[in-house]
């Protein structure tokens, strides 16, 4: 039983290490400690966003909202530093509190009011997206748009300690953090107890609505800390920033073997998930092959590399559960 | 005794429809309360107001004399109130351990689950109510037996005050529920309030000191179980006809085997880790029982006869020739039909209509390129509903709004379209009430009379005793013998079940 | 037994004027009211008809997502296989020497194996659908820019195929006639045909549907091949109106369907879901955008105000099946 | 002989059916695979005297094509170059990543259209670091880079304004099909339409402004409702030629095709067919092949090491020609500039 819990990201490491390897023979700068640190520094905020796809998806939720969330604690922080000339530990809360806030009025949204998560996020994502429009800096003063972000505490994120890049830190703090909560506290058990059986959990007095808007609210804090790391790397914001990230979030997540059906999944996964699209990015640009062609392998790997875990998953459930021959 | 907990005046509405009309109830510390009706006659709103799972639209619930706010689950579990659901009510991906503290997990500073602590708690719990669970074991991984017993752990792990059973003892085998029973008794005796609900007047009888009887939403009776002989208790539930009907099910005819009349025979089949070299046959017009404990791999061999799982060696004949176990699609074209176990897994789809459900293995013969004939469909629908004697007669009605029995008649009926030449039934009255249980029954036998072949399988010695023609014990995969219902006692039975596990 | 039977005759008037069954009507009588209160020109018939004309692809993709969501999947890879569809049809254009009759047939056949083959990794391999038509869209994708790069081919001759998208019947431009047409038979097939009540039967129990001797794997696959149809006729109509074909087209047409299928209150988790309420869907979208389109009213406040509208009339909606419940 | 072959081989293929000849197509794509997958046996062995350039794209799109096509028809004279295209997918992230690792990867040279100037600023003082020359086309970087080469947008819409102006007789209504934020040239456009009619055409009114997301089919949407809702316009300014297309098809369908006065921008061959034909008023039109030569060409110059990029004191900046192309003077544009 242990394993069944620990097989799909052993799999996916094992995914991982033979896709870099096979780049790595392709290429010799892929294996180059240089492309260490941009894979690590370009994908650590997809690795924090995934995490924070993570936990509405264990809920039997999802949250299409993060891009536009993005885009708006991006655009949050633009105006609050060109324009309105704060300090960078004024603005790094603010910019938090913002996207927690998106987060949690998507948790409200969806617990008061009974709509599926699936639209209530797509509604708010084109309401967050048309907020950012709205309070763009750039738009609103023009000359603004070639003034860049120069703050020490808000730049943090695009330095590096050694080969790891400050962002890595932050998304391994995430990591831990989020990995601590999902298998050592009630909190985590509780996330799981709701996705897993819903009813249940509501009449063993686990207060799901509360739940609910917390994973939530998790997710907006999440996109929140990847806008910062993005706007520390960009040296500012722009009012498209994050458009269709949200779909590469979710499938990190869910390469990383959260079940859209609910309460399976850690938080490692996903983070290994979203450097594995980084890897794939990255290892396809270096081997030289045609852009056009890029996607297409992509694609295969994707599925391959949710094929095999899966494939195992399959084998050992059908040797559990009696007469599933199906 | 002092009064532990008192329902007053519980009025629940659906629309227009009454669930539960001014129902008022009490409980006594160390009473075992029988709650008993028809399914639909409210014992589940009941049940549900008093977990907190639903408001009542007006009343009140007092725990020693405490009033309790309603339609919140926390309230109702914080002032002590357990309850063992009858449909499983855990989570599927999380260990027993964690299955069991559901929602209460003892926490050290910062919400920190103090697994330790936990874990002492659980093992002394198991300990003391003789119960066998790995703990680590995933509860999607249990068969459903064990799944219930995980449920009743949950519940007791509570030390609750008042104890709610909703049928406790379905799918559990004959030891089992003797050990639930020594629980019961000891609970009782430790000053715990139960309201044990069961379809099996049996244990009523053994086990309840009071009974509540509800109808049409409304209380009754309420009265000591000993004032009443079962022949009331049934009458004031499901009404006099009905009542007659269903006490007449234990005086039944068998039939003789007749081997010239064999139909499907079986000859060693075998899976590895499942099953062991077993032949049976089967004649038209004849039930063949088969029973065991749960894990004799019962339902594995049905599933294999059927098609959905799958055959290391042996064969399977049917009508003299041999046939091949490929899949259900074809067993249904030779007229195989067969009833699941796990209703709301394996048998109905709970979102559609009764309609789709009953048509779902002859679509294909009513439909012409496809286009479903609806005329036809009305034709079949209403009288598979009318010969099912199914209620709400409505053929729109979506499946999971219907009562266990009403349900399952809805699956039996949906093979009955088939006019299949065997039929199995895997526990065909798993949840069922009495009234429909009985219903039930007669429909297996006049399908007999009509000269399908049937077989049974049951846990349950009763309903084994009282419609099998013959019965096949099965023990760890292995076949004990078949034997001629007619010239054996149910303690015989009973012991080869028993007498077998042992070794 | 006698309780129940008591009760269906109270039930059963009541539970045909199902009050879900009008909340979402409601909620577009209402918002059409509204935008005509705005602006009274959104009421004219000619409006009325753009509104037809302007939701007829995403209403036809949405027809044929609706089964695939029903099913309990979903589909992302329909932009490009929209894209694909107006570069193969291009393309057989070409080499058929302008036969319609050749180039549509093969295109729609094309795309229906390509949505057949991602349905076949979500049925038999059971690989979670979501990624793997996130796949498909990325591997349909790059085939398109692979064969037709990234320019915009040409779509001149014949004008029967201009016509498609273009074309005008009494008035009324012909994509309209087609989704009307589509969505009938869309109807016609969850109603009236095995397939569509078995469609409804995998995504509510795939097991049981497998036990009553349905190939359920079969019927998903098929569901997957009719959504990339949907697409690709969708593909098609675009071609035709745009009379240009590029690898390009289609990006992010994916959500505007599903959530005009979700808008119309089929669940993801699947089983439940009806074309009706998809055609609501649909043109619940559509007159967002075209009474704020009306309007004029900014992007920032179009976006604000999409979201706004779409929780609120979802709300409505839900309000009476919480009192229903 | 490494998986690149494979790909340049499918992709000639490909072209074959592009350039019209496609019958062969599927025969030789099954050979390609064949032959292509034993070949592709074997690691990467690139050539130390081989310089590397390569093109980070916004996405792909037929501008990025053009330029494409004009960088490498430069390059191809001189045999020494490696030249790769690659896809930035419209996103500012994806940009970033790219410039790394190509940085990391020590190309030579690296073409780019941004998708925003200050954020690809801090990656391009990385290449400059390395000695690395960063080129960048239609939109700037805030950085200091080698070249930068654009089409003229504020003034070519400047110009457009005052032409479409004339077209409509200095009055009339008019209604912009426009982008959706984010993209500098959307606002260098709109901004200078919506100043060239306030300084020549004061008596024209824009009274719609509508996004209509670059494409065709949305414009078409998009205008059909504008229509509607504002019966007497009569000029339509689409940011892009897309746009404009999508306004000519409903003007067409309508039959307002001669009381509605539309003009494009960028001058794609589409476009300029419509022109002859007398629907799509005018656009502003830019030599996007030239515009790929030219940032060769640089970057060429460059490659010889005769010149260091530090030595081009001011960051080179080129604005290009552009014809404002009417019915009048598409004529003007020879078949072979046309893209």
């Amino acid at each position: 039983m242990w394993l069944l819990k620990n097989i799909p990201n052993r799999e996916l490491i094992l995914f991982f290490v033979i896709t870099s390897l096979i780049f790595s023979l392709f290429s010799s700068t892929f294996r180059s400690a240089g492309n260490v640190e941009n894979i690590l520094i370009g994908f650590s905020h997809l690795g924090i966003l995934a995490i924070g796809q993570a936990l509405p998806i264990l809920m039997r939720g999802i949250d299409l909202s993060v891009g536009s969330i993005l885009a708006l604690v991006g655009m949050v922080m633009f105006d609050c530093y060109i324009i309105f000339h704060m300090p960078g530990y004024v603005v790094l809360p603010i910019a938090i509190a913002v996207g927690t806030m998106a987060g949690v009025i998507n948790g409200i949204l969806i617990t008061r009011f009974r709509i599926q998560p699936f639209i209530t996020t797509l509604a708010t994502m084109a309401a967050y997206r048309g907020l950012t429009y709205a309070i763009s800096g750039r738009q609103l003063v023009p000359e603004s748009a070639t003034q860049a972000i120069d703050d020490n505490l808000l730049g943090l994120f695009d330095e590096f300690s050694g080969i790891f890049p400050y962002s890595f830190f932050l998304l391994l703090i995430v990591l831990a953090a989020a990995q601590y909560i999902l298998s050592r506290t009630r909190i985590g058990l509780d996330l799981y107890s709701i996705g897993g059986n819903p009813e249940a959990a509501r009449l063993c007095g686990i207060k799901v609505d509360k739940m609910i808007i917390i994973s939530y609210g998790f997710s907006g804090f999440c996109a929140a800390l990847a806008a910062i790391v993005m706007v520390s790397r960009m040296t500012t914001s722009t009012e498209n920033l994050g458009i269709g990230i949200e779909l590469t979030a979710i499938t990190a997540a869910v390469i990383g073997g959260i079940s859209l059906q609910g309460g399976i999944g850690n938080a490692i996964g996903p983070v290994i998930g979203a450097f594995l699209m980084g890897v794939i990015l990255v290892g396809l640009t270096l081997t030289g092959i045609s852009t056009y062609a890029q996607p297409v392998i992509t694609g295969v790997i994707l599925i391959a590399a949710v094929s095999y875990d899966r494939y195992k998953y399959y084998k050992l459930r059908s040797k559990n559960s009696a007469g599933e021959s199906a | 005794m002092t009064i532990l907990l008192s329902a007053r005046n519980l009025t629940k509405k659906y629309g227009s429809l009454t669930a539960l009309n001014n129902a008022s109830l009490e409980l006594r510390a160390g009473e075992v309360r029988s709650l008993v009706g028809a399914n639909g006659a409210g014992k589940s709103t009941l049940i549900k107001i008093l977990t907190g799972a639903i408001d009542a639209n007006q009343g009140k619930v007092l725990l020693d004399g405490v009033p309790l706010k309603l339609g919140d689950p926390t309230t109702m579990l914080e002032a002590g109130i357990g309850c063992i659901y009858q449909h499983s009510n855990l989570v599927p991906a999380l260990s027993v351990l964690d299955n069991i503290y559901l929602g209460r997990q003892p926490v050290l500073s910062f919400s920190r689950l103090d697994r330790k602590k936990q874990r002492a708690e659980a093992e002394e719990l198991l300990l003391k109510y003789s119960l066998k669970l790995d703990l680590d074991a995933i509860v999607s991984t249990l068969p459903t037996v064990r799944q219930k017993e995980v449920e009743i752990a949950k519940a007791l792990a509570l030390n609750a005050k008042v104890l709610l059973m909703d049928e406790p003892t379905a799918w559990l085998s004959h030891t089992e529920v003797n050990n639930l029973f020594t629980t019961v008794r000891n609970l009782q005796a430790s000053g715990v309030g139960i309201i044990y609900i069961s379809h099996m007047l049996d244990e009523l009888y053994a086990i309840c000191d009071s009974v509540t009887i509800l109808r049409d939403g409304n209380i009754v009776e309420d009265c000591a179980i000993s004032d009443l002989t079962r022949q009331e208790l049934l009458e004031k539930f499901i009404g006099k006809t009905l009542a007659q009907a269903a006490t007449k099910t234990n005086q039944h005819a068998q039939k003789e085997h007749v081997p010239e009349d064999v139909i499907l025979r079986c000859e060693n089949l075998s899976k590895k880790g499942e099953f062991d070299d077993i032949s049976f046959d089967l004649a038209k017009g004849e039930i063949l029982c088969i029973t065991g404990l749960i894990g004799s791999k019962r339902t594995e061999l049905m599933h294999t006869i059927f098609g959905s799982n799958s055959l290391d060696s042996g064969r399977i004949f049917l009508e003299g020739a041999e046939y091949e176990n490929r899949s259900p699609a074809n067993a249904i074209k030779h007229q195989i039909g067969f009833v699941p176990e796990d209703r709301h897994r394996d048998g109905l789809m709970m979102q559609a209509n009764i309609q789709d459900n009953l048509l779902m293995v002859s679509h294909d013969k009513i439909a012409k390129f496809g286009i479903v004939n609806q005329i036809k469909v009305d034709q079949r629908v209403s009288k598979q509903i009318k010969q099912l004697n199914i209620t709400p007669a409505d053929p729109n009605k979506i499946v999971s709004k219907l009562s266990g029995g009403n349900q399952q008649k809805v699956l039996i009926g949906k093979w009955l379209e088939l006019h299949p030449k065997v039929l199995i039934l895997d526990e065909p009255t798993v949840g069922v009430d009495v009234g429909a249980k009985s219903e039930i029954y007669t429909l297996i036998r006049k399908l007999r009379d009509q000269g399908t072949a049937i077989i049974v399988v049951s846990s349950d010695m009763e309903e084994v005793m009282g419609i099998a023609d013959r019965i096949m014990v099965m023990c760890s995969g292995k076949k004990q013998g078949i034997y001629n219902a007619a010239s054996i006692s149910q303690q015989k039975i009973i012991a080869y079940v028993g007498g077998e596990a042992q070794s | 037994m006698i309780s129940s039977i008591s009760n269906t005759s109270i039930t059963a008037p009541l539970s045909k004027i199902n009050i879900s069954v009008i909340a979402l009507p409601a909620a577009l009588i209402i918002m059409s009211v509204i935008f005509s209160i705005l602006d009274p020109v959104f009421f004219s018939g000619q409006n009325l008809i753009t509104i037809l004309h302007q939701s007829s692809i995403v209403g036809i993709m949405a027809l044929a997502m609706t089964f695939v969501i029903i099913t309990g999947g979903i589909d992302l890879s329909v932009g490009p296989v929209l894209a694909i569809a107006g570069v193969l049809c291009a393309w057989f254009l070409q080499i058929s020497d302008d036969s319609v009759l050749i180039a549509i047939p093969a295109t729609l056949s094309i795309c229906f194996t390509i949505g057949a083959i991602s349905g076949s990794f979500v049925a038999f391999i059971g690989l979670p659908a979501i990624v793997v038509t996130l796949a498909t869209m990325s591997i349909v994708r790059g085939a398109g820019l692979l064969i037709a790069g990234p320019s915009l081919h040409l779509i001149r001759e014949p004008e029967s195929f201009l016509f498609i998208g273009s074309g005008l019947i009494g008035g009324i431009p012909v994509p309209v006639y087609i989704f009307v047409v589509l969505a009938a038979i869309a109807i016609f097939v969850q109603k009236k045909t095995t397939f569509g009540v078995l469609v409804s039967a995998v995504g509510d129990n795939h097991r049981a549907t497998f036990l009553s001797g349905h190939n359920s794997n079969k019927i998903k696959i098929i569901c997957y091949g009719l959504c990339a149809l949907g697409a690709a006729i969708g593909g098609i109509i675009q071609a035709s109106q745009v009379h240009t074909a590029a690898a390009t087209y289609g990006a992010g047409i994916e959500l505007d369907v599903i959530a005009a299928v979700v808008l119309g209150g089929a669940s993801l988790m699947g089983g439940s879901g009806t074309i009706q309420r998809t055609i609501m869907g649909v043109l619940m979208i559509g007159i967002i955008n075209n009474g704020l389109g009306i309007l004029n009213v900014q992007i920032e406040m179009q976006l604000i105000a999409k979201g706004a509208i779409i929780i609120c009339a979802l709300l409505i909606s839900q309000l009476d099946q919480r009192r229903s419940k | 002989m490494d998986l690149k072959y494979l790909i340049k081989t499918i992709q000639s293929v490909a072209k074959n059916y592009r350039s019209n000849s496609g019958k062969k197509v599927i025969s030789s794509l099954l050979k390609t695979c064949v032959v292509g997958s034993f070949l592709s046996i074997g690691l990467n062995t690139a050539n130390a005297a081989e310089k590397k350039m390569v093109f980070i794209q916004f996405q792909p799109h037929t501008v990025s094509l053009a330029w494409s096509k004009g960088i490498e028809e430069v390059l191809s004279v001189q045999d020494d170059i490696d030249y790769q295209l690659l896809d930035g997918q419209g996103k500012v992230d994806v940009q970033i990543n790219l410039m790394n690792t190509v940085i990391n990867q020590g190309v030579d040279t690296i073409f780019i259209q941004p998708v925003d100037s200050v954020a690809i600023s801090p990656a391009i003082k990385k290449a400059k670091r390395k000695g690395i020359v960063v080129i960048t086309l239609n939109i700037n970087a805030t950085a200091k880079h080698a070249a930068h080469i654009e089409m003229n947008h504020y003034f070519g819409a400047r110009q457009i304004a005052k032409v479409m102006g004339e077209k409509m007789g200095g009055v009339g209504k008019v209604a912009i099909l426009n982008a959706p934020p984010g993209i500098i040239i959307r606002d260098q456009r709109t901004n200078g339409f919506i100043d060239g009619m306030k300084e020549y055409h004061p008596n024209i009114k824009i009274i719609a402004n509508q996004v209509a997301d670059w494409s065709r089919k949305k414009a078409q949407d998009v205008f059909s409702t504008m229509l509607i809702a504002n019966p007497g316009i009569s000029g339509v300014y689409g940011i892009n030629d897309s746009m404009a297309l999508g306004a000519v098809d409903v003007a067409k369908a309508k039959g307002l095709l001669d009381q509605i006065v539309i003009f494009g921008n960028d001058g794609e061959r589409d476009a300029l067919e419509s022109i002859e034909r007398g629907e799509l008023s005018g656009t502003q039109y830019t030599d996007v092949y030239q515009q790929g030569r030219y940032a060769a060409s640089i970057a060429s110059v460059l490659a010889t090491g005769n010149v260091d990029a530090d030595d081009i004191k001011e960051q080179g900046h080129l604005l290009m020609p552009y014809i404002i192309a009417t019915k009048e003077t598409v004529a003007d544009i020879k078949i072979e500039q046309r893209w």
